[in-house]
């Protein structure tokens, strides 16, 4: 969407400066230059300096941030905001993430672009709450009830915080739908050097807009064009099943069907579009052992991976980006020719469960939970084991 | 007033968990100190009495004593409590919780609790802030207050807390400062044997967090403060309308004390009456 | 449909009705004077968006009402509001929700939105019961009711939720029934002008789900002991708490004046982007 | 008189259902009245809940799990326990985590919407290892959806909704007789394993009325929770007795026990800066569920003697059971051979269960009313011992027996 | 003049027992629904308050200047 | 023997109650019987619809696939459902409610007015319970005893009478219809 | 390089390990900086992590540091045995009672009196850090002056950047003294 005027102003001083920052602050500064408008949140740990960071910086640029009185609550006024024609974002961690997960089922419903960050601490409830773990990876996916298909990208460097921060707009623009940033307290509570891109190197994706009277939640496209509020259109939104225009039909199976197998296509017939993944082969190509990870846990293990072959052993490496949708070619390509694929991961095992599914090789997870990374070391260990 | 508190700790305080947490002239200690001296006042069994928290620094009070204690999640504590005390009347339930988890995202269970008339005292510690993520912005923040979420100055109305709970329908309503311990005691000891919701509210100190932020940077720079800003509710009355509108000061004291018809008391009269023998 | 055209037609969903509340349900009677309060004062329903929650009357403006509108989560319409009117205050947004979405579940966001006084026009309609799920007790349910999930009776003491709103720091409240039609028009005409967190209670019928639990199964039951039952706030000096607990106090209750957020909010942005400028220029 | 019904069943003796006497349970059916009833699936949620002891509800309105919460509203009073409306689910599961804590059985019911608001604490009660039952009468969703058309929407959700790695158990029963009968097995489970347990009914049978015959004393086990037997002083409420499920005490008995959803030492004080405690906790509280799957797990086998080429299979749970074994039967007259598998506990998967089948077909296919979710289970655990085939429906109706032949038909191409 | 939509009205009477009047009076017309319509029986009574038209909550009832 | 019943109506005109009755007066017979149903959010006016299943046998698919017996007593309730019986099926409907001339497939279609019926016995309410004593007499799949037990057992005490003679006056209806 | 600044709460030790990070991050080198501290504001456990690289960095939290400075008796005993062989070891002698017994063989130790310096030249506890760290710095050759008097400018409250600047001063010179003994 085009950037406003003040936005510009403050994003052209930005442009080109390195910042030693948190991954939190990449974050916000990510949403900042994503022409994010509006933030609604409440404080958690390891989130809280997202909101902090925002509630500082945003109203420079022109956006608006507030602090609700709940987690169910901002994540109602992001949406209800986001039909006003606004980019908008929330940010929490695992408790918070759990009470928004009804509203996240609202706007996968009513396809509604908003985002939603998530800086996993680990739990269950309250757990270790200043302590990273990336143990709502499945959360994100099955979290509300009713079928349903979700947008996530995970970022491995506060770097990335700010780079996938546009990526999650972008998504959440083109498809008409919540994108979670799974991010977790690792990557938010190291700081490292951040450089601000320069204005010019930004692209925002456009949200399609209707045509006037044209329906707003179906028709020919998987991905229907958005009317927002004030336009005279007189928009109906709502949670319920509904027609193609926005009526509430609650009553008959076709309509729900028809709603649902879209909302549900518009992800999964786009994940080549939507999948991101970084691969770093092995140079021989030989290798018989992959390492794949995300997130905190990809950063060890790509150390480890480079450890490994120094030490003369072929591995290959792939970090995947984008979670969900999973990213299903990617990885049976990566596995095809492997004999085992190691999975570390800060959790006990949900995304080796999900590699499982689609590859033959055997999968070992290498899971570590209690709020410490994995070390290179470990990793290595679990890879000259599996050699 | 204060008899030396060993007697007291020694008697209701779980030694494996000190030194608590609390930073430096932090009010919850000295919350926590008027509790357990009310309760030892009231004589209440301690095995018979369940603490009951949220999230936050307040809520952490029932892991420092040598009782049964629920820590729940951010803003349920009076719900969790409901329960306990619903499924045994017997049991005393005190509830320690802080501005931000009872009245910001626990604001529905107070005013409902309050409305059902439970019998459960709870205690909330004002301090204006959400202190244990860093100070953010917190419903009692009041306006123009500095926190992290409210940089340039907070533009939201504050909650009087003590009036929302009168609103919507507590039977005892009380609120202190940390300025006045024996006072807030004796509101905390009411509230203990009233039979209903009792709430006592106590303005305390966050030196470390709003302090900081906000010129009161020791616990005692607010316990001053307190004492030039608040006003006993009998003079306040004495005072005229026109003064009243005027003063600008926060009414401590006891607020509110009736009698209306308590929820357990009351769901024993209908297993009284439908019991199948 | 039909013979004639109601001349308020133009401001509700023609297309879907009649509406599907039951009959003598108060709130038809709710959205008729919505829409002539909306006629009265000029406002152009596209220039209003109208959030609502889960529950009967929550469907008054959707999808009745003919403007944008939000039929959001149960309990939660005014914290969606709250994000459509930062982004657009020019706009008039109203929530029309019921008792037991706006104060039993979703009691936190309104007693908040109150503290804020946040522009919105809030309007509930208490008809002291859980009408869609088929008549449960709710806070507004008066003690001493049988619902069907308080068959014996109810225990618990019912909100006064216009009384709790102006605790929580709202600058308009009021209360009428689906009796007082014409002021209740008027209520909500000042509601939608004004600045600030508005609130009005209506109290209203639910004949099918809670009237005929109580011996009132009629539309007109209930009408009538409105009219009966009901007192003008300025006739209640001197009365007893417990007088006033048989009586239903109408009127406007409270009406003043507090800065309000979205506009100090904006003031903020003002400010600060001025303040990004001045830096640049220096 | 029992004015006292409250205390006696609770204060006095902390222990509301242990032992459940034969005399309570009479009372029970006493108030349950005729044997045989023609009863709807949620009414037998309530009564195997009253059957099982539970004496705590906390419920909020929603369709189409409301007239569980009328039901215990009307009952539990006649039998002493408490029944109490909250503000909303979030309320109603934090109350009966606290009602479980001061001693008695406790449940909610709800459906899709009231389950995501309650899954913050059902981690709670995870990680507390409170025995509560979550009845969860799945509904069209997501979002509100088509409120009163059933689903089985919520298979994943119900393991995966709240945040961080736990493990809990969930049953789906497919006939009215079933919400009775498994709605105690929660409740015994739950006690047992000190887990919360989801009973994973759905719209249709929570809202199907059926003919159901209650128990006599005896005819069912009613399983109460593991006491502490040391003494007080020396009793830690988390600590591993060998069983992996520690024994617990009852809030007001003396034990002076912290109970926190803080990663939490066997004390029960929190000691979130441990990286090996919080594992050694978090894999006690899976390993639980994990290491006792045998006897968690049940399922339903309905297979014939024929070769692994020409055999077809099927894997179904919860109501859709029901079509399957309408299809089951007409592909047989039709000289399919069909292998059945049944599944009852949801959650723990049986993987086991599911492997064993798929060495016995060529092909299976997992009719649900959804998009595909246990599918992605069964996939799992056949690990490519067989193709496997999706064949979800959604919009709030059933399958037809023909729909499923017609898939299996289709399949086989 | 006043103007009921047969089709719109659900028979709750409140047009009846409310109107200051008495206009209205109950018919044993039945309409699609089943429900029985009001009729008006004096209409040169009407002095055209409109409390009917407001409360109506089906706007079945119509109040115009003829 | 599997026979499945259909009765379709508005939100209000009490037909999941009728559901419920015919199942247990099916209970009360020794059978096997399930009843299920479907209604919009709205209580009263929206689209409702109760099913019931009796059978010797248990009985897996518990939904109607074609039914054996419709009964509408709403215009939209029949026109949703009227195409979906078995060849020879019995139809009946509400004669002041569905205007229909015949039914194209059915057996044997009958036009009763059961809401007039009611309100001449005093309370439009008991138009279901009149529909039933017909149904029963028309069809006879339940034993009328049977039934009038479980008409009992599922109304108010204080309206039993009114429900008994709603009943009996079904039964003669229906049974002049056959005639 | 991985050093580890420790603790507690509020004695400056995150800013320490930012200020350093960020110092190198100026320099043009990698840098990662991470802490880790209790729930309590004040008073609890605290520590920050620093690592510099010239190459990409993997390890988010490694299990053994090449130096760690403590400025408390807990942190030290229960960091000093994760000190690499040939690490550094730097304690404040004020708060820290050494116990060679515990300390991996092969370290380098030295011990300053931070915070008395700290109160006795400038008057203020709370820069002891920033003696330590100037001390650190050139004793090590982490990163430029020039970066550190930058970060340290940026980064402490407005109106102490002299303070700061000169405290950090002395630990620079002190360190140049030990050297050319």
């Amino acid at each position: 969407m085009a950037i406003e005027a003040n936005r510009k102003e403050y994003l052209r001083r930005l442009g080109g400066k390195k910042y030693f920052i948190l991954g939190d602050e990449a974050c916000a500064y990510g949403a900042i230059y994503a022409g994010c408008d509006f933030f609604a949140g409440y404080p958690i740990t390891p989130a809280t300096e997202i909101a902090e960071l925002i509630a500082l910086e945003l109203p420079k640029a022109g956006g608006i941030c507030i602090q609700m009185e709940d987690e169910l609550a901002s994540i109602a006024a992001i949406i209800g905001a986001a039909w006003t024609g606004a980019r908008t974002m929330t940010a929490t961690s695992g408790p918070g993430f759990s009470l928004m997960q009804e509203n996240i089922g609202y706007a996968i419903m009513t396809e509604t672009p908003c985002v939603i960050v998530n800086v996993q601490r680990s739990g269950p409830s309250t757990g270790q709450a200043t302590k990273p773990a990336q143990g709502d990876v499945m959360q994100a996916r099955w979290g509300t009830h009713g079928d349903h298909d979700i947008i996530a990208l995970a970022p491995h460097s506060a770097q990335e915080c700010l780079d996938l921060m546009l990526d999650c707009f972008n998504l959440a623009d083109i498809y008409r739908t919540p994108v979670i940033l799974l991010m977790d307290g690792e990557i938010g509570h190291i700081r490292e050097s951040v450089t601000m891109p320069e204005l010019s190197t930004i692209t925002h994706a456009e949200r399609k807009l209707a045509q006037p009277a044209e329906d707003i939640f179906g028709g020919p496209e998987l991905v229907p064009g958005i009317t927002h509020y004030g336009e005279g259109a007189n928009v109906h939104v709502t949670g319920s099943t509904h027609l193609a225009n926005g009526m509430r039909d609650v009553a008959t199976p076709e309509v729900h069907d028809v709603l649902l197998r879209r909302i549900y296509r518009k992800i999964a017939d786009n994940r080549e579009q939507i999948v991101r993944t970084e691969l770093d082969k092995d140079t021989d190509g030989k290798a018989k052992i992959g390492v794949i990870a995300y997130g905190a846990a990809s950063r060890p293990a790509h150390g480890a991976v480079g450890r490994a072959r120094n030490n003369g052993n072929a591995v290959d490496f792939l970090r995947l980006i984008t979670i969900w949708p999973f990213a299903r070619t990617q990885v049976v390509e990566f596995c095809r020719d492997l004999d085992v694929l190691l999975v570390p991961e800060m959790n006990l095992g949900q995304i080796s469960r999900e590699i499982e599914r689609f590859v033959n090789c055997r999968v070992v997870s290498v899971s570590k939970i209690g709020g410490v990374p994995h070390t290179v070391e470990e990793i290595l260990t679990a890879i000259e084991e599996a050699v | 007033m204060f008899r030396p508190s060993k007697h007291i700790r020694e008697k209701y305080l779980e030694e494996e968990m000190w030194p608590s947490i609390f930073c430096q002239g932090c009010g919850i200690g000295t919350v926590m100190n008027a509790t357990l001296r009310a309760i030892d006042k009231v004589g209440l069994d301690i095995d018979q009495t369940i603490f009951v928290s949220g999230i936050g620094c307040s809520s952490r009070v029932p892991g420092y004593l040598d009782a049964d204690g629920l820590h729940t999640t951010h803003g349920r504590a009076i719900a969790f409590a409901t329960g306990v005390k619903l499924a045994n009347p017997e049991l005393t339930v005190i509830v320690f919780t802080g501005d931000g988890d009872m009245a910001g995202i626990g604001g529905n269970h107070f005013i409902h609790a309050a409305r059902r008339n439970v019998d459960l005292t709870v205690i909330c510690v004002n301090n204006y802030n959400y202190g244990m993520t860093g100070t953010q912005v917190s419903p009692t923040t009041p306006v123009g207050g500095i926190t992290m979420t409210s940089p340039y100055g907070n533009v939201e109305s504050p909650f009087d807390l003590s009036a929302l709970a009168i609103g919507a329908g507590a039977a005892y309503v009380a609120k202190w400062a940390t300025m006045y311990p024996h006072e807030m005691m004796t509101a905390i000891k009411k509230g203990i044997e009233k039979k209903g919701f009792a709430f006592i509210e106590t303005l305390a100190a966050c030196p470390t967090g709003y302090g900081r932020k906000n010129k009161m940077k020791e616990g005692k720079d607010h316990m001053l403060w307190c004492k030039e800003n608040t006003i006993g509710k009998s003079r306040y009355e004495r005072l005229s309308e026109q003064e009243q509108n005027s003063c600008g000061k926060i009414v401590i004291g006891e607020l509110r004390n009736i009698e209306k018809p308590e929820f357990t008391a009351e769901w024993s009269k209908l297993v009284e009456q439908h019991y199948m023998e | 449909m039909g013979e004639y055209r109601h001349r308020l037609m133009d401001y509700v969903r023609e297309e879907i009705m009649p509406h599907r509340f039951c009959v003598g349900c108060g709130c038809g009677t709710v959205l008729n004077a919505f829409v002539n309060a909306v006629e009265e004062i000029g406002l152009e329903p596209t220039k209003m968006v109208c959030v609502s929650g889960i529950g009967c009357s929550s469907w008054i403006p959707s999808p009745y009402f003919r403007s944008d509108t939000l039929h959001t989560t149960h309990g939660r319409p005014i914290a969606f509001a709250t994000g459509v009117k930062i982004m657009r205050p020019d706009l008039t947004v109203v929530v029309i929700a019921g008792d037991g979405d706006v104060s039993g579940i979703g009691g936190n966001h309104l007693i908040h939105a109150a503290r804020r006084n946040i522009d919105l026009s809030v309007f509930m309609v208490n008809n002291m019961i859980y009408g869609m799920t088929g008549g449960q007790v709710a806070p507004t349910t008066p003690s001493g009711t049988k619902t069907s999930t308080t068959p014996h009776r109810n225990i618990e003491p019912a909100f006064k939720v216009a009384d709790l709103v102006m605790t929580a720091g709202a600058t308009y409240v009021a209360r009428w029934t689906t009796y007082h039609v014409f002021p209740l028009m008027e209520s909500m005409q000042n509601a939608m002008t004004r600045k600030g967190f508005s609130f009005i209670e209506i109290i209203s019928q639910c004949p099918d789900n809670y009237g005929r639990r109580i011996g009132k199964p009629t539309a007109n039951d209930f009408l009538k002991q409105f009219r009966d039952d009901a007192i003008r706030i300025n006739k209640t000096e001197g009365m007893s708490e417990e007088q006033l607990d048989k009586r239903i106090v109408i009127g406007k209750l409270c009406d003043r004046e507090r800065p309000e957020y979205v506009t100090q909010l904006h003031e903020i942005i003002r400010e600060q982007v001025a303040a990004v400028k001045r830096e640049k220029t220096k | 008189m029992e004015h006292t019904a409250i205390q006696s069943t609770s204060a006095k003796k902390h222990k509301p259902a242990q032992p459940f006497t034969r005399e309570e349970f009479e009372r029970v059916r006493r108030v349950l009245k005729k044997k045989v009833q023609f009863a709807q699936g949620d009414v037998a949620v309530a009564y195997g809940a009253l059957l099982a002891g539970c004496r705590f509800f906390a419920g909020y309105p929603i369709t189409p799990a409301t007239e569980t919460a009328e039901i215990m509203s009307r009952l539990l009073p006649q039998v002493g326990g408490t029944c109490i409306q909250m503000e909303d689910e979030i309320a109603s599961v934090g109350a009966i985590i606290g009602a479980s804590w001061a001693g008695a059985k406790s449940m909610t019911a709800t459906s899709g919407p009231g389950f995501s608001l309650m899954q913050e604490n059902i981690g709670y009660a995870a990680m507390t290892e409170t025995p509560c039952v979550i009845v969860d009468v799945q509904r069209s969703g997501p979002s509100t959806g088509q409120p009163t058309e059933g689903a089985q929407g919520d298979i994943m959700q119900a393991k995966w909704g709240s945040h961080g790695d736990y493990e809990l158990i969930a049953l789906s029963p497919s006939t009215v007789q079933e919400c009775l009968d498994f709605t105690i097995k929660a409740f015994n489970y739950s006690e047992t394993y000190r887990v919360p347990v989801i009973l994973l009914a759905d719209g249709i049978i929570g809202h199907t009325r059926e003919k159901i015959e209650l128990p006599e004393y005896g005819d069912i086990q009613i399983i109460w929770r593991k006491e502490p037997t040391v003494p007080k002083a020396e009793y830690q409420p988390f600590a591993d007795d060998g069983t992996k499920v520690p024994a617990m005490n009852v809030f007001g008995t003396g034990y002076h026990s912290y109970i926190t959803g803080l990663t939490h030492a066997e004390t029960g004080y929190p000691c979130t800066d441990s990286q090996p405690d919080h594992h050694q906790l978090v894999q006690r509280l899976c390993d639980k569920i994990r290491d006792n799957r045998k006897k968690i797990i049940m399922v339903e086998r309905d297979y014939e003697n024929s070769t692994r080429d020409e055999t077809v299979g099927i894997v179904s749970y919860g109501v859709t059971t029901r079509t399957v074994y309408s299809a089951v039967k007409t592909l047989r007259q039709a000289g399919t051979p069909v292998n059945h598998l049944r599944i009852i506990t949801n959650w723990p998967f049986p993987e086991q269960e599911v492997a064993e089948l798929a060495g016995r077909v060529n092909r299976i296919i997992v009719p649900e009313l959804n998009l595909g979710q246990v599918y992605h289970s069964v996939r799992e655990a056949v690990d490519g011992r067989c193709p496997v085939t999706a064949c979800g429906k959604i919009g709030g109706e059933m399958h037809t027996p023909r729909e499923i032949i017609e898939a299996i038909n289709g399949s086989a191409d | 003049m006043i103007e009921i939509n047969d089709d719109l009205c659900k028979g709750c009477d409140i047009c009846i027992e409310f109107c200051p009047l008495n206009v209205f009076l109950k018919s044993d017309t039945l309409n699609r629904k089943g429900y029985y319509v009001p009729v008006i029986a004096e209409e040169d009574l009407c002095v055209g308050c409109r409390l009917c038209e407001l409360l109506c909550p089906e706007f079945a009832i119509i109040i115009t200047n003829e | 023997m599997r026979t499945e019943i259909r009765l379709a109506a508005f939100g209000g005109q009490g037909i999941i109650l009728s559901g419920v009755i015919m199942g247990e007066g099916a209970i009360n017979d020794g059978k096997n019987a399930v009843q299920t149903q479907s209604y919009g959010p709205e209580s009263r006016g929206g689209a409702a619809k109760s099913e019931i299943i009796i059978a010797d046998e248990n009985i897996d698919y518990p939904m109607v696939v074609e039914a054996d017996c419709l009964v509408a007593l709403s215009q939209p309730g029949y026109d949703k459902y009227a195409s979906e019986v078995k060849p020879g099926a019995t139809v009946i409907i509400d004669s002041d409610l569905v205007e229909t001339e015949k039914h194209p497939t059915a057996g044997s279609f009958y036009q009763l007015p059961f809401t007039k019926l009611a309100d001449e016995l005093g309370n439009r309410i008991v138009a279901n319970i009149v529909m039933l004593g017909s149904v029963c007499a028309i069809t006879g799949i339940v034993d009328k005893e049977s039934l009038l037990e479980a008409v009992k057992a599922n109304v108010p005490a204080k309206f039993l009478d009114l429900n008994v003679r709603a009943f009996t006056r079904g039964y003669e209806i229906g049974e002049q219809a056959l005639a | 390089m991985i050093i580890r600044f420790a603790g507690f709460g509020g004695q400056g030790i995150v800013l320490s390990s930012y200020v350093l990070g960020l110092s190198a991050a100026l320099d043009g080198k990698k840098a990662l900086q991470n802490q880790a501290y209790g729930s309590e504001s004040r008073g609890g456990e605290c520590r920050g992590d620093v690592i510099i690289s010239d190459e990409e960095i993997y390890e988010l939290e490694p299990l053994k540091y090449d130096v760690l400075v403590a400025m408390n008796q807990p942190a030290y005993e229960k960091f000093v045995p994760l000190i690499k062989p040939n690490g550094t070891l730097i304690l404040d002698r004020d708060l820290v009672v050494a116990d060679s017994a515990q300390e991996p063989e092969g370290i380098t130790k030295h011990a300053i009196s931070a915070t008395d310096i700290a109160f006795k030249k400038f008057g203020r506890k709370i820069i002891a850090n920033m003696v330590l760290l100037g001390y650190l710095n050139t004793l090590l050759n982490l990163v430029s002056e020039k970066a550190l008097a930058e970060a340290i400018a940026k980064n402490v409250p407005r109106g102490t950047e002299e303070l700061n600047q000169n405290a950090c001063q002395h630990g620079i010179d002190l360190a140049r003294q030990e050297m050319k003994v």
